[in-house]
Order: C-alpha cells, then structure tokens, then sequence
C-alpha cells in the first residue's frame, strides 16, 4: 500500500481529535471534516455510536426542527464538536470570517460570520480547520471577530477551541495562557517553513514531533469504506481522492 | 402562472422589511423576477438565516437597501458578487449576525416578546457593530453573568418555496421548520408551490405534522421548479453548474445585468 | 412488554424533576404503575402544561413532592381528586403557572438561555406566587415597560406515549411538537409507542417531519394502548367512562388504593 | 317553530358578540360558545372566512405546532376571541379558576389558571361566559386573580374582556372605569334577580332591554347545520339540545 497523502493525514488527524464525541456537525462543503468523523464513527463502531450530522444534507440530516436545530443542540449540550474556519485565524483562536480591511466597507469581503459567534462559545471541542497556512491566513490580529477564541471570566462559555489543523501542522489551543502551541508537524515541514507562514508567535518544542499517519489497517478502512461513504456526499472530493491514489500506487498495483 | 407570480409580487412594497429562507429550505427562485419587474425597492432584507442567489439577485437590481444575515455566498460556486460588490462600496447597509440571532430574533416575534436571550456573542465584533442589541446582567445569576438581548425580527412578508400547498392555502414544509419560523414571524407570507394538490393537508395526520397552516399564508401560487437552480429537498438537486454560471457572469454589473436580461427571462 | 416498562421506570430515582404532557397529546398511561412499583418519590412533576389522571394516580401513590403546572384536572370526569385532596392538606407543593409560561420555560431550556420574556401574567396571584420568576423593565422601551421573566425549565426526565417509533430510537410525535419541546428541554426522555416499526422514521421526508429524532430518546418500549385511557391521536379515542370510575373511586384515599389494587393492575 | 330556547338564547348572543371576528378558539369542554362561534362562521360565510379552533380536537385543529400554538397565534395578533370562565369572576373582571380560600392551602381547589393569564392579556375580545351566576360566582373579590381584568398604564395589554355572558344576562365591560355595564336580560329575568345573584356593583338602564332572541332563518339555522356541526365534537351536548327542542316543539309538530 502507497504511504498515507497529505489529505489522508488530516483526515486520520482530524479522528483522533474526535476521540470520545457523540456527536459532531460537520459544514456543508467541508468534506475532510466529514471523512475525519466517518473515520472517527467506523473505529468506534463496536463500541458506541458517533452521530454526524451535515449541514444542509438530506442524507446526513437526523435534525427535524429547521434549521435552529443545530444550535440548539448545541445550546443542550448535545453537539460535541464542530469545525471552523477563517478567512483570518489569529495568535488567540479569534476567527475572521467577514472580510479585511475596515469595517463595513471592507476591502475583501467573505460571506460572513454563520454560526460562529454562538457555536465557539458552546461546543467543547470546536476543531480550527484552514489547510491554507499563509501569514495572510495565520495573522497577528484579525480585522474582525467574528468569534473570539477566549472569552474573560464571568462569560458562559463552555465551548471553544482545541486544536488548529493546516496543510503544514497542528496545533494546540491554551485556553489559560491563551495561545497556540505547535503538536505536531506533518511530513515534510520544518519548524521554520512553520514559523514563517505564521503571522502570529505559538509555543513550541524545539524539535517538534511529526503528525502521526495511520496505521495499515486504519489506511485499507479510509481507503474502502470511508472513501466509499464520502462519496455520496462529496462524490468531487472522492473522485480527486481516487485519482491520487491511482497515481500514487506502487507500480505493478495500478490497472 | 406567471400572472399568478406578478399577483403575489405585487403585494411586495417599497421599505418593506422580507424574510428570505436558507438555500437549502426551500427559495422561491421563481419569485425572483417577478419582484425585479414588480420594481418595489429600498428593501430590508431578513436572510434566515443565510442568503445566496436570490439575494444577490435583487441587490444586483438595486432594490435592497439594508441585508440582516449571517452570511451571503453561492455556496460551492463562490461569493455572491453583486452582494460583496454592493458592501465593498458601501451601497447598502449591512447588518451582520450569526445564524442563531436571526433564528432568536424570528422567535421573539413568534411569541410576541419585545427581545430573547442568547448566549455567545460576547466579545465578538458581530455584537461590538449592533447597537441595536443590548447587553444585560442575567438577573437570575447570583455573581455577575452578562447576556446578550436580541430584539425581534418582525418581517412584513415572509416568502419561500414549497413541494406542496392545497386549495385551502396549507402549504407542506416537511421538517423546514424555520419556513414555519418566518411565516409566524412576519405579517404576511407568500408561498410558491411545486404543485398545487386537492386533498386537504390538514385532514391527514401524517401530511399535517410538516404542514404550515392557512392561518399563516397569505397567498400561494404553482410554480414548478420554483427553487431553480437551487434544489428542494426530496424533488430535485441543486443546479450547481446554474450557479456558477451566474457566478461568473455577475462579476461586472454589466455581466450581471447581460446575465438577468438572457438567462433568467428565458 | 412488562418487564420493558419496568426497566425503564428504573431510570426514575428519587427527587427527580419530570415532565409529562397534557391529556391529549400522548400521556404514557403504560408507565404509571411501573412509576408506581419502581418507588421512586419526592418527585418534582412539570405538567406540559396542564395534568390529568397519571399526575393524580402518581399523587395518590404518594410519590409526589411538588407540582408544577397551570392546571391539573380530570375533564370531562371533573376535578383531579388525588391532586386537590393533597393541595388542600398542603401535602404536595404547588407552583401554579400559566400555559404559555410552562412552554417559556421548556424553551429557555431548549435554547440554553437563562430565561425568557413573557407577556401578560403582570397583576395575577399567579405572578405574585412565583418569586422565581422576576419582572424587568424592556430594555429595548423608551418608556417603563414591566416585562415578566420565566426561568427555563430543566427536566431531568420527559415521559410521553406516541403511535410509532423504529428500531433506532426515532420516534413519532406528529404535530404534537411540545413533545419535542419536552425532549429537547429534557435530560433524558422515556417513550413509549403503540407500535415499533421496521422502517427508518427519517428516511422518508413524510415521516420525517414529525419525528423526534433518536437524539433526544433515552430508550423506548412498546405499549400497545399505552395512553388508555387517555385517548391518541388518529388511534383511539378517550375512554371517559374509564376517567370517570377513577373518579368516583378515587374520591377518598381508600377508594383510590382499592381502584389502583384492581383496575390498573389488571 | 317554538320559541327560541335558553341555550339558543346564549348561542345567538354569542354570535352576535363574535361579529367581525376572524379567528375564535374554544375550550374542549364548551359547546355554547363553540355553538356561537359555528353560527358566526355560517352568517359570516358569503363575506369571509371565520376560523374556530376548539383545543384539545383533532378535527377543529388546525395548528400544528403543539399547545404552544394557541398562545403564539394570540402573541401574533392572529387570535381575535376567546372564551374564559371562572370559579369566580369580581366586579373588576378578576377571574379565579385556582380556589377559594387561602391560597394555596384552599378550601376548595380548582383546577388552574390554564392559559388565562395570558389570554385576557392578549386576545382583543375575552367573553366571560359562564351560566352559573349566583353570588358565589359572581363575587365582589376574587380569592385568587388568575388574570385580573384590567391592567395599569404602561402594562402591554392589547387584550381583556369585552363582555360577560351568563344564564340571567349579558353586561359589557368598561375598561376606563372599570366595570360592568348590564347590556340586557335574558327572557324572564327582571333586574332585581340579576341584582341579587351579583355580588359586585354594575352600572344599569333604569329599565333595561331584553336580550334579543334569533329571528326565524337564524333559529332554522341553528337547529338545522349547527345542531348537526356541533354533534360530531359535542355529541352529548347536541342529544341534549335535539331533546329540549323535541319537548318545546308545538303541538302537531311533534312526530
């Protein structure tokens, strides 16, 4: 079997951050999010149930009551992780998703907050997702908030980030101190090409550990059933999933 | 049908304040030139609790002056670009919220209660820039607990799209709940139906559990594939290449505005 | 079937708050003499939003510290006997509410919010009775607006009967939605159904639309006729001569003991 | 045809205090303004719609958003009438449904306030109605104001009682004053039997009308298409009335 890609990396992360949930929600067009939680239900399977549920899906949706459903499953303690993203993320987890520049007449503008502004305050384990890691991403400061990362004491907030996962690593949310602390680098990254597509400081070892891959077993089920499971849903995803794994199979193994 | 559609466009006046649905909820494309020929401008537009090409459409045709939402884009085919055109050179108000405010703000019109309470929000920019949201000590908490109030959203016209209405003005949303939401919230709803059925919605326990009553409805119209290109849940998939063609086009205004004189008038 | 039911009274333990439906919308009748045998007392029970026959029966059996509700009563078969003897003997607490102010509550629950606003209720007893519940001023009005505040309402556990549920734990409530209401306020939920079905409930958008998703299911048991004599909805109707030999029975302690000796169980 | 009966009396006065209506709800248990508001809907029908809802019925639901529904239609202002009782009702338009007695050990308890503290709020037309009038009904203060009649300045109330309808008479209600106004006497009552089964203090014509009975196509109405309507919801209600109207009929008419 061809060593793990670069998405099968994240998506084998992204599980072993699901570790213990219940229930995660994942975007609609977040397709590692979702493969990460599929992975995350089959290991669990003989064990307990994990519940995905996918935003705007019919297939995916087991809510009954609109599209409020989600938040206040959230709200009860029912949703146990979610993804965001950013188009700006900074050094303390805030996450920018309206556009840079000064508001409201800002000079790019992205569609706008969602449900960020309530869902990082609620759920527990709120799981940063940007695979573009660039200093025009990764910012010193966000120009606007859509959700902080940390709120002071006094504020309900029983929700917020864990972890922040890039093309490039991952890292860990300090909540006390607050700030980022790099976990792990994935394949092929150094410390400095990090440090400098990073527009904010993080804390670090000084030799950091390389972001674990999946095991064969864990890579055969990604590359059967959860490959297939995907698809359904993301079927351009898994179709340019298909077409890397073609081209990187060992010769001999190719049609 | 047509006819039917400008009918129900034309209760749609100038400065009124409209509740459009979620893409996937259920949009009254259909309804979309019909309000354009209608003209009726200076709008307030309620996205519940996102909007998308709808959206885009009657900013690109100038007929939005405010947009309440807790997002704007074309989903898989990008930004909506007449709306962040339209922000960028400030020529429309925008007053940006996250999904559960809208939904908080429709409820308390629904119970007819001047604000509820949500929790998050507290040190975000979306509350720093809604002067019209206040900030209050929960007075049932012991030590200090600051909680945002969310006035309430009360749309004059609520309109959507739906699989199915009958001759009484029921009209079935399955389990679109927040279709439900709007048209409890605002003073008038206009629905547009896949079709139009002769049983009685109501008389069936099964059909009535995912049925918004007559009470509710002010006028329905058939327009079948009336969510184009977007999809409606259990008849037919969102037209994606649609979208980004329109994408494309409404780059320019002059795009745009080539694009809603060909594609949408056919 | 029995032996179901008994292991899902288990889940009740003593000074728990429960919460069970009005009359008509799905009473677990079934559950009662388990509830009964299990033992449980000190019982806090939120009636939603009004209490019948399994409220007085559960009185009766003396497990019942408190009650709230905003009215408990028989029907047709008149006052609840059990329930007005112990409030005359201030045996059992009474928190008398209003209807609209006990789905308030489940609300503020099910939002995760403190509390909600709510009209009316300004110059009743029934206010005057609550202290806590608080009024405030709107902060949204120029001038003095009083408005009253509900806390939410926490339900450890919400017992309710439905005509079907399926093999993973959805269940059907139809447009009885202050089931879902009790379920998503609700800790845990106990259901029990008149049938359990091989189909999916979700993957027919039909069925789906009044059903309570498995989410929000603790566990189910089948009960065939388990609201008798209460009636369901599109199953059977109410059984009012039934109602009306507890009635009369239960006039006294030891007539309700000789009728609970031999009717129920039976 | 005989005479209009009692009931028919009340039916048709309700009727009439139901003019220009739009929506009615009714409780489950009460037939005579059921029976009103059916007779409203069929005068009403070549003109406009008359929606009733009778709680608690499957066939006159047409909610479908669970018992919470009544109230946010009345919040909504899609809810024009409805009826309450009352243990007891004072000369304020106090109404009791709790008990008599101190609360809460009472002496005698009835069922609760159900939604009437919110209702008399909110409805713009509450008809008291309740036949029994009598001075423990009718009382000079109620023990316990399950929803008082009338509300400061400054208290949002877009609602209250416009009248009281009982077996002897029908008052209006004066909001400024407040208090009853004897509007007329039903057939046989003279205004001293009203004053002594009254325990409040009401304002009156020294020499007030009769409270106007249906004429013939309206009585041929009610015995004919409402009788029938109201028998599929209150059948025992309906047997009774078919069998008064058998008792009273002229001689000859009789089968």
């Amino acid at each position: 079997m061809s060593p793990a890609l670069p998405r099968e990396i994240l998506i084998h992360t992204i599980a072993g951050l699901l570790d213990g949930v219940r229930h995660v929600a994942v975007g609609a067009s977040s397709p590692i999010p979702a493969a990460g939680a599929m992975l995350r239900r089959a290991l669990d399977e003989a064990a307990r149930e994990v519940r995905l549920s996918i935003l705007g899906s019919v297939r995916h949706n087991f809510f009954t009551n609109g599209s409020a459903e989600l938040f206040d499953s959230a709200a009860q303690g029912r949703l146990d992780a979610f993804f965001l993203g950013g188009g700006q993320i900074d050094g303390q987890a805030n996450v920018n998703l309206v556009g840079t520049g000064d508001y409201p007449k800002v000079d790019v503008r992205w569609p706008g907050s969602f449900g960020s502004a309530y869902l990082y305050f609620t759920v527990p384990k709120v799981i940063l997702f940007r695979e573009e890691h660039s200093p025009r991403v990764m910012v010193d400061k966000v120009d606007f908030i859509s959700a902080p990362g940390t709120s002071p004491p006094g504020v309900y907030r029983p929700g917020g980030p864990v972890a922040l996962l890039t093309s490039r690593c991952l890292f860990g949310f300090d909540r006390a101190r607050p700030g980022f602390t790099l976990a792990s680098l994935h394949p092929g990254q150094t410390l400095d090409d990090v440090r400098q597509a990073t527009g904010f400081g993080f804390a670090h070892d000084p030799a950091p550990p390389t972001t674990p891959g999946p095991d064969a077993a864990t890579l055969r089920l990604m590359r059967g059933r959860i490959l297939e499971e995907l698809a359904e849903t993301y079927p351009a995803f898994a179709a340019d999933w298909a077409r890397d794994l073609a081209a990187h199979a060992p010769e001999g193994a190719t049609a | 049908m047509t006819s039917d559609l400008a009918r129900l466009a034309r209760r749609i006046r100038p400065g009124m304040t409209v509740a459009l649905p979620v893409d996937y909820a259920g949009v009254s494309m259909a309804m979309t030139r019909p309000l354009i020929d209608n003209g009726a401008g200076d709008l307030h537009l309620i996205c519940v609790p996102t909007g998308g090409l709808q959206v885009d459409q009657l900013i690109g045709a100038g007929l939005v002056r405010r947009v309440e939402t807790s997002a704007v884009s074309l989903g898989e085919a990008g930004g909506a670009p007449r709306f962040n055109a339209a922000v960028k050179a400030g020529r429309i108000e925008i007053l940006d919220a996250t999904c559960p405010a809208i939904h908080a703000g429709l409820m308390a019109a629904q119970k007819g209660v001047p604000f509820v309470p949500m929790r998050g929000l507290i040190g975000s920019d979306v509350l720093a820039r809604r002067p019209d949201w206040r900030v209050i000590d929960n007075p049932f908490a012991a030590a200090g607990d600051p909680i945002v109030l969310i006035p309430a959203l009360c749309p004059d016209v609520a309109i959507f799209h739906v699989p199915m209405a009958d001759r009484s003005g029921n009209v079935w949303i399955g389990r679109r709940r927040e279709l439900a939401a709007m048209a409890y919230a605002a003073t008038e709803t206009i629905v547009t139906a896949e079709r139009i059925v002769e049983d009685d919605l109501l008389a069936d326990e099964t059909t009535a559990a995912g049925t918004l009553p007559a009470l509710y409805v002010t006028a329905v119209a058939e327009a079948p594939r009336g969510a184009w290109p977007y999809g409606l849940w259990g008849a037919y998939p969102t037209d994606t290449d649609a979208l980004k063609r329109y994408a494309a086009a409404a780059r320019t205004e002059d795009g745009f505005a080539a694009y809603m004189g060909s594609e949408v008038a056919a």
